[in-house]
């Protein structure tokens, strides 16, 4: 009988905080949204939470969509969203650009085509280029890896290059690492990801003769780039206002930037 | 006193008794709630049957990814349903028991590796062989299937050994008085008399392979097309979900609920036909 | 200990489901007595015992007619409290069954149900029912061993004396020496001579000697009727029916 | 022409035979593979430190933390809904139309994919009440998902009590919820315990559910509101992103080991729970 209220008891309890779990410590800052920023997000809340040690930063991915969802719904208080145009639904939002970001075309390292123009890149994801031979490679046909719809790379990916209708024999990824690992396990694919994730175990391409490199990027002379913009609801407030500060300041613009990401200007 | 405290005792199970009840309704509420006005308005044969899938240019047709869900859980059946039941027959009929004591949860235990590290295996392992050897991607409807047939074969070979065991052994033994060989014993009486406890193991696999998701998106390509080959990379129900949610707003992650709706049918679909056979085994 | 009660049952028909296992039982049982009921399998001597104490309840299908009073109590009614009447009424069964406890855990059962906490009263019950039951000198040294670890005929006497702890006015045994040698059996019986001093006592037995030797009164059931009931001294010499007369010299049961 | 039976007899022990030595081939392969490359990795310093670089460098300790805390809650949950569950079915009520359908419910819920889990969890918990991607968001998911197991295999449990205890029980004056807490209860223990640790196992390997609910979050977490990531979703990123193949067949050993241990405990537990049912 004792045991059995106290089995009620803690039961009320558990509804009790079930009841009273929508809060929201002033000091609890959630960023979400693009896999691309996340990484950066992580660092940048890692530096600034060991200046404020009364500030509680979360990062989570989840993608561009749900990162301005997220920031409409008030889940989370930032949202990270790398669009190069933000959908109608973000028009709510204030959105403050804090990076640029170049897109690499990345295949493996044993792939023998080292520049792209632009039309051959559009041929290459439309399907209309099935083999490599066609691009000035050897005679392998291509596979295309491309990431999910709705996918904020994806889309910036297919802005900036103009007239993508994906071929349905692409294969799909949901984020830039799993890109670059499927590209690195086959000689025949060719994907894209955002430049600060390329590695050795990929090979970026030249576009247009342009290497995707920071300088190109600064200099405009390569055209694949979007920018990161960070989402609130209404302008920016309290400690959410404190981490875009530090993101814009120098320190944060730098650090940024020694990750391989661009600075917003 | 007491007796008011055993009516409160028994008023509180009962509500508890139906809180899995009331849980798969919630379930089935949301999930409905969220993905049914879309399912409504898009109309069940343009979702259903159409192959467009293009979210961005609001089309949403998942013809390509029910075909995929199908190939892939009748592949993965064709690997591990033979496998297994091979390995049940086996282990009940031409081993002594104590070997079968010592297998037997050695198998189960194996149902406990996370999916996805067999979903890794077949990323490092079994999508280069096919690559290499078979050609295509590699990450396709083949190693998807070897991948989910394996992760499946603990749940056929465990419903399945039991199934084989509840036979009566006065079975076995007149088949066998009768001058049968083992394997005639087991063919023309065993497995007639276990028959529905072994397709109700097949339909739980198959229930498995077909919510399976992180696996999947690991091996299948995840390409939105029907498949030509088993070497075609293709992308099921569930990877449809798990790729696309984080990133979908809008229609699109009405439409990505509308496919839980899908998803969600087929499973009840197979559960009642595993329990129906599973009672006909009862009897 | 309160004093025993007087036993009356009117009338009494009892159901399994479609069953009709106990056809119209009228019969009397004085207090301080002990009653055998006789009969072969089947012939509702056990279903009679578990209406004295409802245990029947515990079978959905199963449903009663006719009145048994209890002293004052009317026990077949629907608002009589079952859990204070099996508290009055314990009952020993066909095979020995110990809790999964130690053996002085099983003693204590009953009475820390009925919430007796204090060690010192525990142990005093434990001590008394273990000596009525005349199980205290074999098992005094070993009472937080398991109630498992004693024999069939220990096991048996564990129970009686678990009954006995409850302090109960009536003793049921449903065939309590079915399972156990002659030695064990007169140890039962033994304990069943002195408890009749203080107890109303059932005692179903298909051992009809066992009815001769320790009660007062014999009833013969067969198929659900009471075929005949009467002083064992007269039952077991003259009895009136001849049924009763073909079962206790064994021409059939 | 008719083949004789003793060669079909042969034929067939060869290709079961063979059959059985492939299954378990494959699946030794799996377990060797694993452990053969991520017990390397493993040290105390992995097991103890926070990651870096998102897991690049560093150990996993969060996520062992993460690995613990969820199943926790999840169990925490379940278990008293799903013993209450059984205790309801088989103690206090017959067969009847009713149980018929909470057994129908169970069974369909435990046939649910855990992607769909995943997804009732998010609009759920995360959205509709509020909570976020937590703890406790991820453990009632996998509360839910884990019910079913928790109830069938006490039920099984409880009803290899013997009757005869309830009856003795009963005629000592108890009542049924007494007879349910002192006898039933402690005697179906040890199936109930294995019933629990396999929700556990399957908690621990749950990917799907879990990253739609509890986040991936690579902090220390200080409250059940505080996301976290589990040993399962660290692999499935590292592995997935690339980060740290190393890293990520570490962890996956570490994840393996402690999902066998689980298991083999709960069969321990339901061997000698049958070992004592049929003495």
């Amino acid at each position: 009988m004792k045991r059995f209220m106290i089995g009620m008891a803690m039961g009320l309890t558990v509804v009790g905080l079930l009841a009273g779990c929508g809060r929201q410590s002033a000091a609890l800052v959630t960023v979400a949204g693009s896999t691309a920023f996340q990484p950066f997000a992580e660092k940048l809340a890692e530096q600034f939470m060991a200046m404020r040690n009364d500030v509680n930063i979360t990062v989570q991915g989840g993608g561009s969509a749900l990162g301005i969802q997220a920031a409409r719904s008030g889940t989370a208080q930032i949202g990270m969203a790398d669009l190069v145009q933000l959908p109608p639904e973000a028009a709510e939002l204030v959105s403050t650009t804090v990076a640029r970001d170049g897109l690499a075309l990345i295949v493996h390292p044993a792939n023998g085509v080292t520049n792209l123009s632009i039309e051959q890149v559009r041929g290459l994801f439309n399907g209309t280029l099935k083999n490599w031979k066609e691009a000035g490679g050897a005679d392998q046909s291509v596979r295309v890896v491309s990431r999910e719809a709705g996918s904020g790379t994806r889309s910036s990916f297919e802005q900036t290059v103009g007239g993508i209708r994906l071929t349905a024999e692409a294969i799909i990824q949901d984020s830039n690492g799993t890109i670059r690992e499927t590209v690195a396990n086959d000689p025949n694919t060719i994907g894209y990801l955002t430049h600060g994730l390329l590695s050795e175990k990929v090979r970026a391409v030249r576009v247009d003769g342009v290497d995707c490199t920071e300088a190109a990027i600064l200099e405009g002379r390569y055209k694949l780039v979007r920018p990161v913009f960070l989402l609130t609801k209404g302008a920016p407030g309290g400690a959410a206002k404190d981490f875009i500060d530090y993101v814009l300041s120098p320190e944060g613009q730098g650090m940024i930037r020694s990750y391989g990401l661009l600075p917003a200007k | 006193m007491r007796n008011t405290g055993e009516r409160i005792v028994q008023n509180a199970l009962m509500l508890v008794a139906f809180s899995a009840l009331a849980s798969l309704l919630l379930i089935a509420v949301f999930i409905f709630k969220e993905g049914l006005p879309f399912l409504l308005r898009t109309g069940l044969r343009d979702f259903l049957l159409s192959s467009d899938w293009r979210p961005q240019e609001g089309h949403f047709g998942i013809y390509p990814m029910i075909v995929s869900s199908l190939w892939v859980t009748f592949g993965a059946m064709l690997v591990g349903a033979p496998l297994g039941i091979a390995c049940a027959i086996f282990l009940n009929e031409f081993v002594p028991k104590s070997v079968m004591r010592v297998t037997k949860p050695t198998i189960e235990l194996l149902a406990g590796i996370p999916s996805v590290v067999y979903g890794f295996i077949g990323v490092i392992v079994v999508a280069p062989l096919i690559r290499s050897h078979l050609g295509g991607p590699g990450l396709s409807v083949l190693c998807a299937a070897v991948i989910l047939g394996i992760m499946i074969l603990p749940t056929v070979i465990s419903i399945s050994v039991d199934a084989i065991g509840s036979v009566p052994n006065s079975y076995r033994e007149g088949a066998l008085a009768l001058g049968a060989t083992r394997w005639q014993s087991v063919h023309m009486v065993v497995l007639k008399a276990a028959r529905s406890g072994i397709v109700a193991g097949v339909i739980l696999g198959m229930g498995r392979a077909i919510g399976e998701t992180m696996a999947v998106i690991m091996v299948a390509g995840n390409s939105v097309k029907i498949p030509h080959s088993a070497l075609d990379s293709v992308r099921t129900l569930t990877a449809n979900i798990a790729l696309e949610m984080g990133y979908a707003t809008g229609q699109h992650r009405q439409a990505l609920f509308a496919t839980g709706i899908v998803l969600f049918v087929f499973i009840m679909i197979l559960n009642s036909l595993a329990m129906a056979a599973m009672k006909k085994s009862v009897k | 200990m309160s004093d025993p009660v007087q036993i009356s049952v009117r009338n009494l028909s009892v159901y399994y489901g479609k069953q009709h296992v106990l056809r119209g039982i009228t019969l009397d049982i004085p207090s301080r007595h002990v009653l055998g009921i006789i009969g072969p399998a089947g012939s509702g001597k056990t279903a009679f015992l578990r209406t004295l104490n409802r245990l029947n309840d515990l079978n959905p299908d199963s449903r009663m007619e006719g009145k048994i009073l209890m002293g004052e109590t009317e026990i077949t009614h629907s608002d009589c409290d079952v859990v204070s009447l099996r508290k009055r009424v314990g009952m020993v069964f066909a095979l020995p069954v110990p809790l999964p406890l130690s053996i002085y855990d099983n003693l204590a059962y009953g009475p820390r149900l009925s919430g007796i906490r204090k060690r010192f009263q525990l142990d005093e019950i434990v001590e008394r029912s273990l000596k009525a039951a005349v199980l205290w000198e074999e098992v005094k040294d070993r009472l937080q061993t398991s109630a498992f670890r004693l024999s069939g005929g220990q096991q048996q006497r564990l129970c009686l004396a678990r009954v006995l702890a409850m302090e109960p006015e009536v003793v049921l045994l449903d065939e309590p020496c079915s399972g156990l040698d002659p030695i064990s059996t007169a140890r039962i019986e033994e304990a069943l001579m002195t408890l009749k001093a203080t107890h109303t006592i059932v005692l179903v037995t298909n051992n009809t000697k066992q009815a001769a030797r320790v009660a007062d009164t014999t009833a013969f059931f067969l198929m659900g009727e009471l075929i005949e009931v009467g002083p064992t001294s007269r039952l077991f010499v003259a009895p009136t029916d001849s049924r009763t007369n073909e079962y206790i010299s064994g021409r059939f049961g | 022409m008719r083949v004789p039976p003793k060669v079909t007899q042969a034929i067939a022990v060869a290709l079961f035979g063979g059959a059985t030595v492939l299954t378990l081939a494959v699946l030794v392969f799996v377990i060797v593979f694993v452990l053969g490359k991520g017990l390397p990795v493993v040290s105390l310093d992995f097991l103890l430190q926070s990651p870096r670089e998102m897991g690049k460098a560093g150990g996993i300790f969060p996520t062992l933390v993460g690995t613990f805390l969820l199943p926790l809650v999840a169990v925490a949950i379940a278990f008293p809904l799903g013993v209450g569950t059984s205790v309801y079915l088989t103690e206090y009520t017959v067969e009847s139309r009713m149980t018929g359908v909470i057994r129908f419910g169970t069974d369909c819920l435990a046939g649910i994919p855990s992607i769909i889990f995943g997804l009732f969890g998010y609009i759920f918990f995360v959205e509709i009440l509020q909570m976020g991607w937590c703890i406790l968001s991820g453990g009632l998911t996998l509360a839910i998902m884990v019910l079913p197991t928790i109830i069938r295999t006490s039920e099984e449990a409880i009803k290899a009590v013997p009757t005869s205890y309830r009856e003795v029980s009963f005629s000592l004056g108890a009542t049924r919820w007494e007879t349910v807490l002192k006898v039933v209860l402690p005697t179906a223990l040890p199936g109930i315990v294995t019933g629990v640790m396999l929700s556990i196992g399957r908690s621990i390997g749950e990917t799907a559910a879990v990253i739609f609910t509890a986040g991936a979050s690579l902090r220390l977490p200080d409250s059940l509101f505080d996301s976290v990531r589990t040993m399962a979703v660290h692999f499935y990123i590292l592995a997935r992103e690339g980060i740290s193949i190393e890293n990520a067949y570490g962890t996956a050993a570490i994840l393996i080991i402690a999902v066998l241990l689980v298991n083999a405990v709960s069969y321990g537990l339901m061997n000698r729970f049958i070992a004592r049912r049929t003495k």
